[in-house]
């Protein structure tokens, strides 16, 4: 044992251990566990200490936790993916035949398309927790806002997703999501007071140039709507929603860590 | 229980979680893997290799019964005495190997220095030139070029000379080793096939490296079980939004489809295919590289699973069979599952749809000829048979033809008066239709067709025929060459006319025997040219031709209300009702029949088969098919019937019960389905289907279409019209049909063999003889027809016939050599030494009378002259046999060979050229009978 | 089994769903102590459990729950149920003990602190693994949906939006896309973002509870179980072809039919009861609805503040109120347009098709 | 990242070691480093996956196999083009044999260019040369260009094998397979 202590104390006593570990042993050491959550980049999310009601399971449900896992795993098997997919009429469906089919491992997809579903889900009870504690009172009412917007990320997020295959389903359900937008009031083509806008005779709001084109690059559910969906999917979703997500974490510690009775 | 107020929850109880979280995770890992490993492909593969190893087994031991061991050993002792040999030699040899050596490493040394020198002369060489481009030569440059190239030139001849050198001394040191490689080849020769298939096994038989290279996670380095694939650029799948090259993956599980031999009887998926020489094989017409497999079997070619490939079972046996073995199930999300091997000629469409008969696909030209045969066109507008003449009779001057009551029996129920008859049955089809309504209909249209019939004046036959010359006279004329009487005879093509005297009225009958053509002017009927006599004889006989049980059936008596409820419901559909009534308020009997008539006969869409006064411009009534075969299953109706939901299993309910997907259902009169029943044999439906399915929107490539040139046009050209005028009914055309001769005992005297007309017959000839047929033979009874061709039909049979020989018309005739007297007297020699005259007359007129032996007559030689092609005649006379089978014509110059050595020398040639002559220079001036 | 079969397929249409999980919502709100009885949920469980596996053994049922996208949908289904009754049953316990004088289960704990490492950080790992096991387990045995590459001439029937909007699609039989489609997930968003703005109520912050937070926890329950959850479940297994309504042991058929015969109010007016033709300018013509939609947009809310909500009015002040209205008044109006569809087969109130504009 | 020190917790002792865990300590060792071994375990399994996923089964490439027409489309002495770009070889007929090389440069992999004129390939890159056999002879490519199998088919044509490759430093240019005799 004594030997096996000292291999050890020398791991940890190196300078390159140290250089990355600021902290010793949080198992025996107070001081270190709070040193860990405060010197780790990744752990600095949370505060050092909360309200022990708050970390109970049967408070947080840990929703908010899975569903950042679940984007995490999102993030990695979407980036697996790219590997193999390419956004284009002519391969997009043959591309996800290829993941059925025969690429090694394109069970990636599954995974994939799975955590979408249950992030939505979980996104859903994590809001519905939050209200059922009254979490967004005073002072969290902005983190409940940017929460609102993460949910409607991810809806977006799974909705861009899901025209990607270029199936039959993943076409018609985007035709019929997205044709509500033609119906916005003003600027959709079918909306109404889009006929008011006009100059002089010429209708200023139609198929060709309306919300639902600007979202599809067309008039219809095409190829530049695919690409369309691939780059939200891909980038522009992700993004913000990454950008959100740490304000969304950041806000819980400077709003008092997870609520609780005051 | 004391608690560490510090921890939330019980540290050991997370460590468990933890733990069995963890372990799960792994195991999901594992299962992952295996799960992503463990493909259904993999398996056939395994088993494939099992069988492989079985063969190659087999083999060898064939092989190794057949091994000349005797001569094997024999040359292994020689090899020892070599051995011996060589030993004794063994000084000299080592010596020889030296020098060799010092040989090879001079030259190495030479050739290095060479290249050396060689790659300076370039560079300078370069130098200089740049120089030159750029004049700044100088005169030291020069000389380094110079200096460089006599350099590399030396180097070079002393390479060569080291080369030869080398050479010689390796021919030194080979005369004491030739004898023994020489040995050893032979050896090598004797035990090569074994070895081969020594090496072929291993590579088969499982091995520790060869599971290593199949496992899991390790089988990218270089597995041996893999995906094997066909691309294929130019043929595509149909994407919608693009079209993508097709990639069949087919071969993955069917390993053995492409071997040429010794699979042919395997279990599949390891047999080969068949017909190799016209699929898959590289010089067949479609080599497996160039079109994959899916383009003609259809199904998912990318799948690499029993059902996602989307096989389809031939029948239910099958389908058991398949779902015990492969767990098969219909496969959903796909809109082209594989053609069942019953349907698989279906896919020949899309590529050859130019030909009207496609070569090696009998079940679809059946299918496509019944569709044609039957009218479906007239209702179903379908792509590629469009402008095609309606299939049954004219109805415009039906009046004359027939009485009102055999129009009434036969519309309710045609197969009651003959039961080989293409008309459906369009009465008594809905279960539950009424009787009485239904007659009620029929009376309408019988009205409606007998007033709208115009009327012709015929001749006044007067005299009565005779019934034997007339029964004599239908079976030698060549009547038979399209119907028959009673049982099919040899063919059907026109209607049966056994009861045809229970249907026709005799004036009408004398009158369209001798010209068809002025009843119906579109008719395929031929006119024979009959004599007034001669067309009275047949008409008398055919008269007799009565069908006893028709005749007897009695016409119901039709209540006057029923007319008018009918045609009250009829009105209302297109006015209001008090419109309606106010209408039949002032309509008499007459007029409610004509109305409900017209409306009928809109309604069965009667006018699309046949002309009908009033009906000229109506539309089709029936669905478009031209892409029935690519039409999704949801989208056919299968009303409440139970059976199983496929496109196939819907056109054969369909075909076989047309209106049974009413059945259970509520409609309207108007709406229920029209379909008539069509006679159809299991036999007649199954190739319908097949033609069905091949109604595909699928598009294929240019370069993959089997595209015509000019001659094949020709030729499809002549063969619809063949097919059209039912020409093989008597010839017998490029080997096919002739069907009448089968009524003669002695064919020779039935219709001629018409295979190589175009070589035989001068192209005006011809072009004349088929729009007036004139007398050849005058001995037979059988006639050739007058069809009444215009010049682009005669044309177009010209041409075919001439395209079929590969004959062509040169812009300056045949050379014919020039007049010779001294040919054509050699000729006539031999023409009078052959005595060709006892069978050819050479005549202006001909009579034939009745103490002549027919048999023994061959065509009248005053024809020939306009007739015969020039060359032709020197081919027919060198073996009349090979030109036409069954010929009576003897071959007098077999093998070139003389009958007649002292004429010309003996010289066959010169003889057959000189008859030609006579023959084609004959003036007439002496009649050699 | 068959008759019991027909009986609920019978029973199978949205006013009889809807009104009917209506009745229970507020029955099991009211109810509350003694419906979150963990034996009576436990009864609730069995009965659930054993209806879902009563009806696998149905074939049509099967092969609608059984399509890989719905799978998610079934167990969200059990995952909110679990998650209510939990709630419930917290707020309860809390409730009771407040009464009592008591600290609330959170209570008891908020003043002490616990280091986030290990008691945070560990549970969230722990979840992340199990989360990530069911995911992978889920994965290999549930394959991902594929089916035939798109085409833009066959649409498939039903064409459904992504399961998470068929609530909107299922609004669409009542109102007209640029308000199902446009203007109520407009107000949903807002509407979330607007709660803690309006919601003024200082209690239940950081515990579950429900008696004092009665109303907002009603509407919010309400809103997102009933109008959200409820409608993408109908969206999802009883709604087949041409977006007709099934019983869930109903075979999906293309060819049912159910009659349309649905009636604007401009037509009630004029036709059934005033018994004269339309009039033809389009004012005129929707001049009744477009006064009631006034009425009830303009005139409601200073009722209700006199009224019923007297109390909230004074509490909230003029502009929370008035944003409350606007939120709370499409929310009702939605189920009062329900409601007229199933009674009176009312189309629309206001009908402007030359401005696209029905309501 | 304001709290560098973490503020003293009220309620929180702030003695140097945790208070005595009260547990098994075999039990605890054997469940949590059971765990962590699992979990490692799990993720490097997980890891090595990904690198597999990275390794396609099915390619779209050319095929390694394929068919080049008859010997005597070749003509004597002639390096044929044709396939350089659809297939990457260059068709070489000398008198006696028919063989197939590589057009990848053994040096850096460029593809070189037959020079008619200097009757020999020349790489752009690095000047390396070689023969119209293959062999090099200037320039910095380290050995000769590779030859492919090339064989008969039933239909006559030549058969060549991109799969298996000849080198002839290695001495394999001798193998009967690695040309075509005519």
């Amino acid at each position: 044992m004594a030997d096996k202590g000292s291999w050890k104390d020398g791991i940890t006593n190196s300078q390159v251990w140290k250089s990355v570990f600021r902290h010793g042993d949080p198992g025996k050491d107070r001081r270190n566990q709070a040193l860990v959550v405060l010197s780790n980049v990744f752990l600095h999310l949370h505060p050092v200490q909360a309200r022990k009601s708050g970390l109970r399971m049967s408070f947080t449900w840990c929703m908010g936790g899975i569903t950042f896992f679940l984007f995490l795993v999102e993030t990695l098997t979407g980036i697996l993916l790219m590997f193999y997919y390419r956004p284009v009429a002519e391969y997009a469906y043959n591309d996800i035949v290829a993941l059925r089919e025969h690429v090694p491992l394109g069970i990636m997809r599954e995974i994939h398309r799975w955590g979408a579903h249950a992030m939505v889900v979980t996104v859903w009870l994590h809001m519905f927790r939050v209200f059922m504690t009254g979490s967004y009172k005073p002072p969290r009412e902005f983190n409940w806002n940017v929460g609102v917007i993460l949910l409607l990320l991810t809806l977006l997020l799974s909705f861009t997703g899901y025209l990607l295959p270029w199936d039959q389903l993943a076409i018609w359900a985007i035709t019929v999501g997205s044709n509500m937008a033609r119906a916005t009031p003003f600027l959709g083509h079918e909306g109404p007071g889009a006929a008011l806008l006009k100059l002089g005779d010429i209708k200023l709001i139609h198929a060709g140039a309306d919300v639902r084109f600007a979202l599809l690059g067309g008039r219809f559910v095409a190829a530049p709507a695919l690409m369309r969906f691939y780059v939200l999917h891909c980038i522009a979703i992700p993004l913000a929603a990454a950008v959100l997500m740490a304000v969304h974490f950041w806000r819980i510690r400077r709003d008092g860590g997870i609520s609780g009775p005051m | 229980m004391t608690e560490d107020t510090h921890q939330l929850y019980k540290g050991s109880t997370l460590h468990r979680i933890f733990a069995i979280g963890s372990v799960l995770f792994l195991l999901g890992v594992f299962w992952m893997v295996w799960a992503d490993y463990s493909r259904e492909w993999k398996r056939f593969q395994r088993q494939f290799d099992a069988l492989e190893i079985e063969k190659a087994e087999k083999a060898l031991k064939r092989a190794e019964g057949k091994l000349k061991k005797d001569e094997i050993d024999r040359l292994n002792g020689e090899l020892a005495g070599e051995k011996k040999n060589l030993k004794a030699h063994s000084g000299e040899i080592r010596s020889a190997g030296k020098s060799l050596d010092e040989a090879e490493t001079e030259l190495y040394k030479l050739q290095q220095a060479h290249s050396i020198a060689k790659s300076y002369f370039e560079a300078v060489r370069y130098e200089f030139e740049e120089a030159v481009k750029h004049e700044h030569m100088t005169p030291e440059l020069e000389k380094r070029l110079k200096a460089t190239e006599t350099e590399a030139e030396n180097l070079r001849l002393k390479v060569e000379e080291a080369e030869s050198r080398k050479i010689e001394l390796e021919e030194q040191l080979g005369t004491f080793t030739s004898r023994r490689e020489e040995t050893r080849e032979k050896i090598d020769e004797l035990t090569r096939d074994l070895d081969q298939i020594r090496k072929n096994l291993d590579s088969l038989k499982p091995s520790f490296s060869k599971a290593i290279l199949n496992a899991p996670m390790l089988d990218f380095i270089r597995p041996s079980l893999k995906i094997q694939q066909i691309v294929v650029d130019d043929l595509h799948d149909d994407y919608h939004f693009a079209r993508v090259p097709k990639v069949d993956r087919c071969t993955t599980c069917h390993l053995a489809i492409d071997k040429p031999k010794g699979y042919d009887k395997e279990v599949q998926p390891f047999r080969s295919h068949p017909r190799m020489d016209l699929f898959l094989g590289t010089a067949s017409a479609h080599p497996v590289e160039e079109f994959g497999c899916t383009v003609c079997h259809g199904g998912s070619g990318q799948d690499v699973t029993f059902g996602g490939a989307a096989h389809t079972p031939r029948n239910e046996e099958q389908e058991k069979e398949w779902i015990k073995k492969y767990g098969w199930q219909e496969r959903k999300y796909w809109a082209h599952p594989m053609y069942s091997l019953d349907r698989v000629e279906a896919s020949c469409v899309a590529c050859h749809g130019a030909f009207q008969e496609i070569p090696e696909a009998p079940k679809l030209n059946a299918g496509r000829r019944l569709y044609r045969e039957l009218g479906c066109f007239g209702c179903h507008e379908t792509k590629g048979f469009e402008n095609l003449r309606k299939v049954g009779p004219s109805l415009m001057r039906i009046g004359n033809k027939t009485d009102a009551g055999w129009v009434f029996k036969w519309v309710k129920d045609p197969l009651s008066f003959n039961p080989d008859t293409r008309m459906p049955k369009f009465f008594g089809v809905n279960e539950d239709a009424s009787p009485d309504r239904e007659n009620v209909e029929i009376d309408a249209i019988r009205t409606y067709l007998l007033q709208h019939s115009e009327k012709i004046e015929f001749e006044k036959p007067g005299d009565r025929g005779d019934v034997d010359r007339g029964k004599k006279l239908v079976n030698d004329l060549g009547c038979l060459g399209c119907h028959s009487l009673g049982e099919k005879q040899a063919n059907d093509f026109g209607p049966n006319l056994s009861h045809v005297g229970s249907k026709v009225n005799r004036d009408w009958l004398v009158d369209w025997l001798k010209n068809p053509k002025r009843y119906w002017a579109e008719t395929h009927m031929p006119s024979l040219r009959l004599t007034h006599e001669e067309a009275l004889d047949i008409a008398e006989y055919l008269m007799m031709l009565k069908n006893p049980e028709f005749d007897q059936i009695a016409e119901p008596i039709l209540s006057p209300d029923l007319l008018t409820e009918a045609v009250r419901y009829e009105l209302a559909l297109q006015m209001t009702q008090k419109q309606a009534d106010g209408k039949i308020a002032v309509m008499d009997e007459m007029s409610k029949k004509l109305y409900l008539g017209e409306r009928m006969i809109n309604r069965y869409g009667c006018y699309v088969c046949h002309d009908i006064a009033g009906f000229e411009n109506a539309k089709p009534i029936g669905t478009s098919l031209s892409e029935e075969g690519s039409k999704p299953v949801e989208r056919f109706d299968f009303g409440l019937l139970k059976f199983k939901h496929s496109r196939e299993a819907w056109f054969e309910q369909k075909l076989k019960e047309p209106r049974s997907f009413d059945h259970g259902k509520v409609k309207r009169l108007e709406e229920r389905l029209r379909m008539p029943k069509f006679n159809l044999t299991d036999e007649e439906i199954s190739s319908l289907i097949t033609h069905l399915s091949s109604l595909t929107r699928e598009e294929i490539s240019l370069s993959k279409q089997h595209v015509l040139d000019a001659r094949k046009q020709a030729v499809e050209k002549g063969w619809r019209m063949v097919r059209k005028f039912n020409c093989q009914g008597c010839h017998i055309v490029q080997g096919e049909g002739g069907n009448i001769l089968s009524l003669y005992e002695d064919t020779s005297l039935g219709s001629p063999n018409v295979t190589g007309e175009g070589k035989k017959v001068v192209s005006n000839w011809l072009f004349n003889f088929l729009r007036h047929p004139a007398t050849i033979r005058p001995w037979l009874k059988i006639r050739m027809p007058t069809f009444g061709f215009d010049h682009e039909q005669a044309a177009t049979l010209v041409e075919f016939f001439k395209a079929l020989d590969d004959v062509k018309d040169p812009f300056i005739p045949d050379d014919v050599p020039l007049y010779s007297p001294e040919k054509v007297a050699a000729g006539k020699q031999i023409f009078e030494a052959l005595q060709c005259i006892k069978c050819h007359r050479f005549t202006k007129g001909m009579v034939i009378d009745e103490s002549v032996d027919v048999s023994t007559l061959a065509p009248n030689l005053m024809m020939a002259k306009a007739r015969l092609r020039h060359d032709w005649i020197v081919e027919w006379l060198k073996n009349p046999e090979e030109l036409m089978p069954g010929t009576r014509m003897p071959q007098f110059w077999p093998d070139g060979s003389s009958p007649a050595p002292e004429i010309l020398g003996g010289n066959a040639e010169d003889q057959m050229a000189a008859v030609r002559e006579y023959v084609m220079n004959f003036q007439g001036e002496a009649s050699p009978a | 089994m068959q008759q019991l079969k027909d009986l609920i397929n019978g029973f199978s249409s949205p006013q009889l769903i809807i009104t009917g999980a209506s009745i229970f919502f507020f029955l099991y709100l009211y109810f509350r102590k003694f419906l979150t009885e963990p034996s009576v949920s436990l009864f609730f469980l069995t009965l659930l459990v054993g209806f879902f596996a009563f009806s696998m053994t149905d074939a049509n049922f099967r092969e609608i729950v059984l399509k890989p996208d719905n799978v998610p949908i079934v167990a969200m289904i059990y995952l909110i149920a679990f998650f209510t009754w939990f709630s419930l049953r917290r707020a309860v316990e809390n409730d009771e003990a407040i009464t009592k004088g008591g600290s609330t289960f959170e209570g008891k704990e908020s003043d002490q602190k616990l280091y986030t490492w290990p008691n945070l950080i560990y549970q969230e790992f722990i979840c992340s693994i199990l989360v990530g096991v069911v995911l992978l387990i889920w994965s290999i045995l549930l394959k991902a949906p594929l089916e035939e590459p798109a085409d833009p001439s066959i649409s498939p029937n039903p064409s459904k939006a992504p399961w998470y909007f068929l609530g909107l699609q299922e609004m669409l039989v009542y109102f007209d896309p640029w308000l199902a489609g446009v203007v109520f997930p407009t107000l949903i968003l807002f509407g979330l973002m607007a709660i803690p703005y309006i919601d003024k109520n200082p209690k239940g912050n950081g515990y579950f509870t429900f008696v004092e937070r009665r109303f907002a926890i009603t509407l919010f329950l309400y809103g997102w179980l009933i109008m959200w959850v409820l409608l993408i479940i109908m969206g999802t297994f009883l709604r087949g072809p041409n977006w007709n309504f099934f019983g869930p042991y109903e075979k999906w058929s293309v060819h049912k039919v159910v009659p349309l015969v649905n009636v604007n109010l401009s037509e009630f007016v004029y036709v059934k009861w005033l018994n004269t033709g339309l009039p033809k300018h389009w004012f005129l013509r929707e001049i009744f609805g477009i006064v009631a939609t006034v009425l009830y947009f303009a005139v409601t809310p200073f009722i209700l503040a006199k009224t019923v909500l007297k109390r909230m009015y004074i509490q909230l002040g003029i502009f929370r109120y008035a944003i409350l209205m606007i939120l709370l008044l499409p929310m009702i109006g939605l189920l009062l347009k329900m409601l007229l569809r199933w009674s009176f087969n009312l189309k629309y109130i206001i009908a402007i098709p030359e401005y696209f504009l029905n309501v | 990242m304001a709290e560098v020190n973490p503020p003293a917790p009220s309620t929180v002792s702030t003695g140097k070691t945790a208070s005595p865990q009260v547990m098994d300590r075999r039990s605890f060792f054997s469940w949590l480093s059971c765990a962590w071994l699992a979990f490692a375990a799990a993720v490097a399994a997980s890891g090595t996956t990904m690198i597999r996923y990275l390794f396609p089964n099915v390619l779209f490439e050319p095929p390694s196999q394929f068919k080049i027409g008859f010997p005597d489309d070749y003509k004597i002495g002639e390096v044929f083009e044709g396939w350089k770009s659809k297939y990457g070889i260059w068709v070489v007929r000398s008198v006696d044999s028919i063989y197939a090389l590589s057009t990848i440069c053994t040096h850096l992999g460029c593809t070189p260019n037959w020079l008619e004129g200097e009757h020999k390939f020349k790489c752009p890159c690095h000047g390396s040369g070689f023969r119209i056999t293959g062999i090099n002879f200037e320039g910095p490519a380290p050995r000769p260009l590779e030859r492919f199998r090339v064989a008969l088919a039933e239909d006559g044509q030549i058969i060549v094998d991109k799969s298996k490759k000849y080198q002839q430093e290695k001495g394999e240019w001798n193998d009967p397979e690695s040309f075509l005799k005519v």
